[in-house]
């Protein structure tokens, strides 16, 4: 008998006896911890009502909208085709089917977009992706897209288009009356800067 | 010849560098330095109790006038946005810098001595995902400033009057709604679609495991 | 023949050295592929790959063929037929660097003949292929993969079959003793 | 991290490659324990030659433990791997018919594979029997079916079904292997003082 091989079974046994006190790890499907921060703080899961009312409007298959307020307030409005999960029922079996599928886009809003925000993180913490929040929720969707204010005529071009879409999505929303006459901005041709008014002939 | 009667060198070799491998697997194995503490579950109920997760900015007139000293403000701004202006008293800690080890420290060491934390931003919104965070990993002195920054700047001269104002409160209805979205005009109906249709989804894909046997 | 089985039986390295490695080789495949080693599941690919070239329509319509019979292979699927033509390699490599390579022969034990012995090799083999598909692999596959996993089925396959090799080799052992 | 292959580390074909070379590694290491030769492999059910039992239960032991090391390091998921499926009634005859098959034939598969590259014909028999008993198989399995598909276990571990935690279970085969060692060291020892005329 030689002795190393009372070394050999001494080594082997303290090996095993190890993994006696070693605790098995849990697996999770939840993101790590130190993971979910930067990605709280990334903004890019934020859509606007406009992208929003867009999508709507374009009948986007992929779209599903989730509405994440209790269902007394579903009940008295939400948008056009939206599922109501309120928010304490995302982990239900029932809240689950709707997140995390290939090839959808789940838009999540609330009233104010604190909470949507909120259950977004939830569920990025449970490792499910390709949801978006609607910023500002539903208040800011009353304000922009059903009584959108109309810009000054010193905004740039683009809060008129923008202006323009607002009352087509108003609409569609609403099925207000067509305002005739769009509403076109005066073409303002900015200068670079308005030079101080230098009076008219020389010295 | 009994095998036993061999010098079993290779095979110790062989077994003192899996011993090996297994001392550097605990030598470079780091602790992560935050979990989870609360499940989802318990930070679902966590979000129906709003008391504990606000701070008002009326409540900040104790803490300006040194009357309330259990209180510590954390500015989650970029450092420039911060030198610009700040809440008097803040603490800078921008939002990105806030697991470093140095800060996590402190974040402790205030957890410890029973303080309380206030986190802005700019809005409510900036700072309630970092707070909501740290919520689940364990930290349940922290709250967040209604409001935030931009409020407290319209405001920092009437604070007190501020108990009377809701226009920083969110998630409250600031319309209703369905009167709102109703045309004023008859003659379309509208909103008769707003029923969810049923979605029906495929299964989502399981996670890879190895496929294998013989 | 005899002789120069003899002759080289000391080159056999250290048996736990061996079981040692095999260990880390088992691990290493883990950490790589998530999976250990097997050899059945080959010969299965093998028997479907001739099936499906004799009679595609057969194969088809074989309740047990068209498990295997698909039409996008995963490369995962065929990860074992790489494997077992590692281990052809390996053990040439092996027999070369020991010197074990001998023209063709047939090993037997003294009390049989060549022939009684090939033909036991072949109804050992029938029963043991018949057997893997059972066991859902063969020793390498379910016993020394599965049990190294701790899978239940791995551990069971593992002592049942060594117990009924125990069992069984009594009426056996003119052939080997 | 790991399994490479499933996390993105390494692309699906680099591990058709590996597999190759972890298949060489294998075999290299039956061929050169002895595997090759089906004296060696019944000789441990006459008590006359333990390197099976030698060279099985140590890489059973070493991969085991080394597993759970390893998935408490995170270097592997643990909750990714491949772990064999149960079917307690078919793996149970599986495992009687191989044990048969195993001490008729001297060989199982990967054993007979790598005999038959240092030229054992007894080895390429033994496979052109395994070919034959799938196709046995495979041709019968209409009528096996059921009978081979019941009791789904799944993918169950010795925790799931005993609820003693894994570490436990290494510590027990570790000691069941170790005491085998020694106990079969000695029954060699005996048995071959009575066969004589086997050199060894």
């Amino acid at each position: 008998m030689n002795r190393n091989y009372y070394i050999l079974t001494a080594i082997m046994l303290i090996l095993a006896i190890g993994t006696v006190f070693i605790h098995e790890r849990k697996y999770t499907s939840e993101l790590p911890a130190s993971e979910l921060l930067w990605d709280i703080l990334q903004p890019s899961r934020f859509v606007t009502t406009d992208q929003v009312a867009k999508r709507i409007i374009e009948k986007d298959p992929s779209l599903l909208l989730i509405d994440v307020r209790s269902a007394s307030e579903y009940n008295k409005f939400s948008l056009p085709n939206a599922v109501n999960v309120p928010f304490d029922s995302i982990e239900t079996a029932t809240g689950q089917q709707y997140f995390g599928n290939p090839g959808t886009k789940v838009v999540l809003f609330g009233n104010d977009g604190i909470l949507s925000n909120r259950v977004w993180i939830l569920l990025r913490r449970l490792d499910l992706k390709n949801n978006y929040v609607m910023r500002g929720g539903l208040n800011e969707w009353i304000e922009t897209i059903i009584q959108p204010k109309m810009p000054k005529q010193t905004d740039p071009e683009t809060s008129f288009e923008q202006y323009n879409f607002r009352r087509a999505a108003r609409l569609y929303f609403t099925g207000a009356k067509v305002v005739t006459g769009n509403m076109k901005k005066v073409k303002v041709v900015f200068k670079k800067r308005k030079r101080a008014a230098v009076a008219a002939g020389g010295c | 010849m009994n095998v036993h009667e061999l010098n079993p060198k290779k095979t110790l070799g062989v077994l003192i560098v899996l011993v090996i491998v297994v001392i550097i697997g605990f030598l470079t194995m780091k602790p992560s330095p935050y979990d989870y503490k609360l499940n989802v579950n318990q930070s679902i109920q966590l979000l129906k109790d709003t008391s504990e997760i606000n701070f008002y900015p009326y409540e900040l007139v104790d803490v300006l006038n040194h009357k309330n000293k259990n209180v510590v403000l954390i500015d989650l701004r970029n450092k420039y946005a911060f030198g610009r202006g700040h809440i008097p008293g803040a603490l800078s800690i921008p939002s990105f810098d806030l697991t470093h080890k140095k800060n996590l420290r402190l974040l402790k060491d205030y957890k410890k001595n029973g303080l309380t934390v206030v986190l802005y931003s700019n809005n409510q919104l900036s700072a309630d995902g970092p707070w909501f965070f740290f919520r689940q990993i364990g930290f349940n002195n922290v709250r967040v400033l209604l409001g935030g920054y931009n409020y407290f700047l319209k405001h920092k001269n009437n604070l007190a009057a501020t108990r009377f104002d809701n226009s920083y409160i969110k998630g409250i209805e600031r319309f209703n709604y369905a009167k709102v979205s109703k045309s004023s005009d008859k003659s379309f109906e509208v909103n008769q679609n707003n029923k969810p249709k049923p979605v029906i989804f495929k299964r989502r894909k399981r996670e890879a495991v190895a496929a294998g046997g013989c | 023949m005899e002789n120069s089985i003899k002759k080289n039986n000391e080159k056999y390295i250290n048996p736990y050295l061996g079981g040692v490695l095999l260990g880390i080789v088992m691990l290493i495949s883990i950490f790589i592929s998530g999976r250990e080693l097997g050899i059945s599941g080959s010969v299965r690919n093998t028997v479907v790959e001739t099936a499906k070239v004799i009679s595609p329509k057969a194969a088809e319509n074989s309740t047990y063929y068209k498990k295997f019979l698909k039409k996008d292979t995963s490369p995962m699927s065929n990860w074992l037929d790489y494997e077992v033509l590692g281990v052809f390699l390996g053990g040439l490599l092996s027999g070369i660097l020991f010197k074990r390579i001998k023209k063709p022969f047939i090993e037997h034990g003294k009390s049989i003949t060549a022939k009684r012995r090939l033909i036991y090799a072949l109804i050992g083999g029938i029963l043991f292929g018949f057997g893997t598909r059972l066991g859902r692999g063969c020793t390498s596959g379910a016993a020394l993969s599965g049990a190294s996993t701790f899978s239940y089925g791995g551990v069971v396959v593992m002592f049942v079959l060594f117990g009924s090799a125990f069992a069984v080799a009594y009426f056996f052992r003119k052939l080997w003793v | 991290m790991g399994p490479l292959v499933l996390n993105g580390f390494i692309s699906s074909n680099w591990n058709l490659l590996i597999a190759v070379f972890i298949g060489m590694a294998f075999g290299f290491l039956l061929e050169s324990s002895g595997f090759s030769s089906s004296r060696n492999i019944a000789g441990v059910f006459y008590g006359y030659n333990f390197v099976v039992i030698r060279v099985f239960f140590t890489a059973v032991i070493v991969a085991m433990v080394g597993l759970l090391y390893m998935g408490y390091f995170g270097w592997v998921n643990l909750s990714q791997i491949f772990i064999l499926p149960t079917f307690l009634p078919s793996m149970i005859t599986g495992a009687v018919i191989m044990g048969v098959g195993m001490i008729i034939g001297g060989f199982c598969p990967g054993t007979s594979f790598t005999a038959i590259t240092i030229g054992k014909i007894d080895a390429l028999v033994f496979a052109i029997g395994l070919y034959i008993g799938i196709f046995f198989f495979a041709e019968g399995y209409p009528f096996l079916e059921k009978f081979y598909l019941s009791a789904n276990l799944g993918h169950v571990t010795l925790a799931d079904v005993t609820g003693i935690s894994l570490g436990w279970w290494a510590l027990i085969f570790t000691v069941f292997a170790l005491a085998s060692f020694w106990i079969t060291a000695s029954i060699e020892k005996k048995v071959r003082k009575r066969i004589k005329d086997y050199k060894f």
